[in-house]
């Protein structure tokens, strides 16, 4: 179970046959957003986790399902929005005063509303400005209730402003005329952690497999690979396993 | 099951967002339907009566529009609607409107290819004697729809379950906007990628009452008036 | 609609000629060559054994069925332009699944706007008016026949064909539509009629066809027909024997 | 349009894995239809002209199941076939067969449905003969799917369309892996929400014409059929 | 499948009581109350005018319509138990979607598997043996109503009602059908058999039930009923006379 940012950024189609040449495990990726990520491997449907919602994941951890966490990779969040930026959130010092500069101006934010880690991460900035963006819910703030894609989608289209990470950012192809607006705030930091399953709470887990790929990941040849991605010449992803 | 109860509670408490997008879904569902069944009756029965040399043809065609996968159609619809499309003036992308819109497109087909089943099983029967009434054209189309309104019946009940129960389409035209474009099946869809899963479930046996209920309202307006016909 | 008939018009549908009309069906030639032309108004009756073809015939005359083979003229319409000048009874009558009003309304709907109560005239002539807002599929076999029959009379056409009319009417009704026909035919209207009731042939003809196998085996007038047959096949027919 | 032209350059490349996950598509909607045909045919039939208190609720049931949405199916099949649920033991989750399942599931209760209407149609001209022949039970179903075949192609299609076109259940159960369980419409899917749209949109033909090509031999024999018995 | 009839095994079903049986549809009362007793083997023709009742009452013999009100025994049995005896042939034949010989295997599956040939023999009997391979319902009305009686005799039943059942037939045809009839009630099955036919009614019938507006008017046998029909409608319906 992975979180669909991963996906959408094509990080797996590339790791996986290294990894896969390297150990001799073969790893089947189901995206789906963290939130339903973390459920579904509750179901013990699913071997490893890669999301990125601390907490969330901590929670997991604690309450049996993981083996353990570790940090496996970072990459960061970015606001993009329509080239004209009628908010001017390009000349915001730092993210809160982004967002604040989005409500006051009127401009439209869409939002996955799903609940995953993207989700959560913005709702806690937007609770750092100290804005309720639910009083607009349906008016400037759009809920989409959708993975990063479809979120993105939707907001390029209406000339929304989005929080999307910049790996699905860089791979996504409908841009239009959207661009990254604000980027850099150390707030936008994006952890993606590690978790097997764990064997006594699932017993029909593939432990064997799920510990040489989790630790795969976080070895060095793991790491460097990880690093050495690349989409139009730009680092998708920063390698920081602990 | 706590999903049900949840659900259920939900509506006993009459849960605005929950009748919000309760109302939406039908609201959307009917419009299409209606629209379908106006353009795909007389459509799928003209075909069953006309002949042409492209008449087989295009009843093919119907049949496999049937196998419109809902994305495809939503985002032949994205593009129309979006603003650098040539609908894109319009404005609709994002509303209710394109919902419709993408839900007619995908039902059309399906009430026509199987409207188009049943008036010809019809036509073979009074074939003989409208030829020789000399009842051909609108005439026929519109003796046709009215004679086989009770078969027909099923024929737009496919039509209203494949809009109820769509999400593909709807999804990528309306956006599943809160409070905007947020249906049933989209909310369904949203609380599945939250993990949700009973929740999800709840609301998908509401929708599902939903669907029972409007079935029950049009079979029984049918049988009604099937009994009284021939009481 | 035509206006009303007379029988001072002559008939544009008259004469109507048949030349060597072929059906193949299922391998087998159904009509052989069928060679018939028809010169007189009143009514023609057509007989022959189950299986002759007589109901293709007509169905051919109709338009319902284009020969494989062969040329027919009505006049001088060739048989999609005559179409709306004939009117047909069929073996089995086909009703709407309507009323019994709404069917006659259904195929004549300017009478049914302009002059609705021709409608309830042509439902008492066929002993149906008491009937008129029943569901037209409920009713009897005999109704349901004479039902149709005044459906086809609402046109009046030019060429009358009846396929076995009142193959399921009691002898009261039979009686009427014979009247009914009798009369049309007076009025101008040329009848062919199918018919295996040799009472009724000879009450109603004023010329027999015969038809076996496919084929016309005999044209004659009446009167001749039923003393004198001149074929083997008619004399058989007539005496009830079996000949396939 | 260079959506169409990239989708016919893959098919004339004849590129490994859009022809790996056609196969895929096509495999498990036939499946599912097979399965479904197998169930439903017989179900609708036989409830057009059986008589036991219930009859009406069921087609009213069936009629309704027609709105099922996919993500619900999807779900349920999800939590039973999940490692936790009462049939994990089977392992069958995000496998092809799951998708099969949950596509089966979908639409059983279409075919059912429309062969049941249809097969009521024609019942209302043999109910009597059949009666008099003392033709009941099995043989009369039996009977009647024989006489009904080629009305019953059309809904036979109809589920053909809904299965090969469905992408909400089968995302749910299959997890759209690639190499694995990824059939066209979970590719269409999720080149859109990659932002490729013309892709998407080149899948999307791809498909129909698979949709299409299927409808064609479906009907194709069908009119071959009935020919040869009204030649 | 009953085994073969024989004259001096008395007949299950006989005697056949009706009793006050009443039908409404539409509001009207189709039915109105019909009393019949019949006792005898051999035929018994119901005659009437059009919408009489005949049909419905053939349809409440046979268990196809449950009566509002009123009481059916044949012989011991309730309608419902005795079905598998009887034999009907609709007023109009409804054939299966399939060749003629198919349509004779499907009625009785154990005698196509055991002995084909005896489905051949009842083709030939009612002269279509050369059909059986053609599509049933390409066969002309005639065709179709002889391959129905057909169907009908293969079961060999206790009691055979016929609707009219050669109407459409031609001279020769009828004869063949009256014969085969004739034979299998001298077999010991009873027939009642609806006819608008005098001529016929007069060939076969040992006893006539005439009806009128849903009620029997008069039960007498055969010879008795047209020379001095006892009732005034009776008397009207053999003249030919309008009752309405
Ligand atoms: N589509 C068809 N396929 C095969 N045979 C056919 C078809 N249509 C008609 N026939 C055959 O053609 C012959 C003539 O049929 P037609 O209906 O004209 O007979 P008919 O003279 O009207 O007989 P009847 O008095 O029984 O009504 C019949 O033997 C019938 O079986
Ligand atoms: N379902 C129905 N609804 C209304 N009226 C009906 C229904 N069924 C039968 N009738 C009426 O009942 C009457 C008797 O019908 P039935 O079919 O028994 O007549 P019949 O004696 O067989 O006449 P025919 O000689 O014309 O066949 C008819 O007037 C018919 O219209
Ligand atoms: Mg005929
Ligand atoms: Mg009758």
């Amino acid at each position: 179970q992975s979180t669909t940012s991963t996906q959408n950024s094509g990080l797996y189609d590339y790791l996986l046959p290294i990894q896969e040449k390297d150990t001799g495990v073969e790893v089947h990726v189901v995206a789906v957003g963290t939130g339903q990520a973390i459920k579904n491997a509750m179901h013990c449907d699913g071997d490893v986790l890669l999301v990125h919602a601390k907490p969330a994941e901590e929670k997991f951890v604690t309450e049996g399902y993981g083996d353990y966490r570790r940090d496996l990779m970072y990459n960061d969040f970015v606001i993009i929005g329509p080239e004209t930026d009628p908010a001017n959130v390009g000349g915001a010092q730092n993210v809160i005063e982004a967002l604040e500069r989005i409500k006051q101006s009127g401009a439209k934010f869409a939002s996955r509303g799903d609940d995953s880690g993207t989700h959560k991460k913005e709702r806690s900035l937007w609770q750092a400005a100290g804005i309720d963006p639910d009083t607009g819910s349906g008016q400037w703030y759009l809920e989409t209730g959708s993975g990063m894609g479809a979120t993105l989608n939707t907001g390029v289209t209406l000339s929304a402003y989005v929080l999307t990470d910049r790996a699905t950012w860089i791979t996504f192809a409908n841009k239009q005329d959207a661009t990254i607006l604000y980027e850099g705030d150390a707030s936008l930091f994006n952890q993606y952690g590690i978790i097997p399953v764990n064997a006594d709470k699932c017993p029909s887990v593939n432990q064997e497999a799920a510990k040489t790929f989790a630790q795969w990941l976080v070895s060095e040849t793991g790491q460097a690979a990880i690093g050495a991605y690349q989409v139009d010449g730009k680092q998708l992803f920063f390698p920081n396993a602990n | 099951m706590d999903a049900l109860s949840e659900a259920f509670r939900l509506i006993i408490t009459l849960d605005a967002d929950l009748f919000e997008i309760l109302l939406l879904s039908i609201r959307v569902s009917l419009i299409a339907l209606a629209i379908s069944a106006i353009i795909g009756l007389p459509l799928g029965s003209w075909l069953a009566i006309s002949k042409f040399p492209g008449r087989k043809f295009c009843i093919l065609l119907l049949n496999a529009l049937m196998g419109m996968p809902p994305v495809v159609v939503g985002l032949i619809v994205y593009l129309l609607l979006s603003r650098s499309g040539p609908l894109g003036w319009l404005g609709l992308l994002y509303t209710p409107s394109a919902m419709i819109i993408a839900q007619a497109v995908l039902i059309t087909p399906i009430i026509a290819a199987l409207s188009n089943q049943v008036i010809e099983n019809l036509h073979q029967e009074y074939r003989d004697t409208f030829y020789s009434m000399g009842i051909t054209g609108r005439r026929a189309v519109v003796a046709y729809l009215v004679d086989a309104r009770y078969a027909l019946t099923t024929c737009i009940l496919a039509g209203f379950g494949r809009a109820i129960a769509e999400v593909g389409a709807v999804i990528i035209v309306g956006g599943n906007i809160d409070h905007l474009t947020r249906v049933m099946t989209t909310a369904i869809a949203l609380e599945t990628s939250k993990g949700n899963l009973t929740l999800a479930l709840g609301l998908g046996a509401v929708l599902l009452s939903l669907s029972l209920l409007v079935n029950a309202l049009v079979i029984g307006v049918r049988e009604y008036a099937a009994k009284r016909q021939y009481a | 609609m035509n206006t009303l008939r007379n029988a001072n018009m002559p008939n544009p549908l008259l004469p109507i000629s048949i030349r060597d009309l072929r059906l193949t069906r299922s391998d087998r030639p159904v009509l052989g060559g069928v060679n018939l032309k028809i010169d007189d108004p009143g009514i023609t009756v057509i007989m022959g054994p189950n299986g002759a073809g007589k109901t293709l015939l007509l169905r051919c005359l109709h338009g319902l069925i284009t020969p494989d083979q062969g040329f027919i003229k009505l006049g001088s319409l060739a048989v999609a332009d005559s179409r709306d000048e004939q009117a047909m009874v069929f073996q089995h009558p086909v009703l709407l699944r309507r009323t019994v009003l709404q069917n006659l309304a259904f195929a004549a709907p300017e009478i049914a706007k302009t002059a609705p109560e021709r409608l309830i005239q042509a439902l008492e002539s066929v002993n149906l008016a008491n009937r008129a807002d029943q569901p037209a599929r409920m009713l009897s076999g005999g109704e349901q026949q004479r039902l149709s029959l005044a459906r086809a009379l609402l046109s009046e056409p030019a060429l009358l064909l009846l396929d076995e009319a009142t193959a399921n009417l009691d002898p009261a009704s039979v009686l009427l539509i014979e009247s009914l026909v009798k009369a049309q035919s007076l009025q101008g209207t040329k009848v062919i009629l199918v018919s295996h009731d040799q009472s009724q042939a000879r009450r109603l003809a004023d010329e027999i066809v015969f038809m076996s196998n496919g084929k016309v085996a005999e044209q004659s007038p009446a009167d001749q027909f039923f003393t004198t047959p001149q074929t083997p096949a008619a004399k058989a027919y007539l005496a009830g024997e079996i000949l396939f």
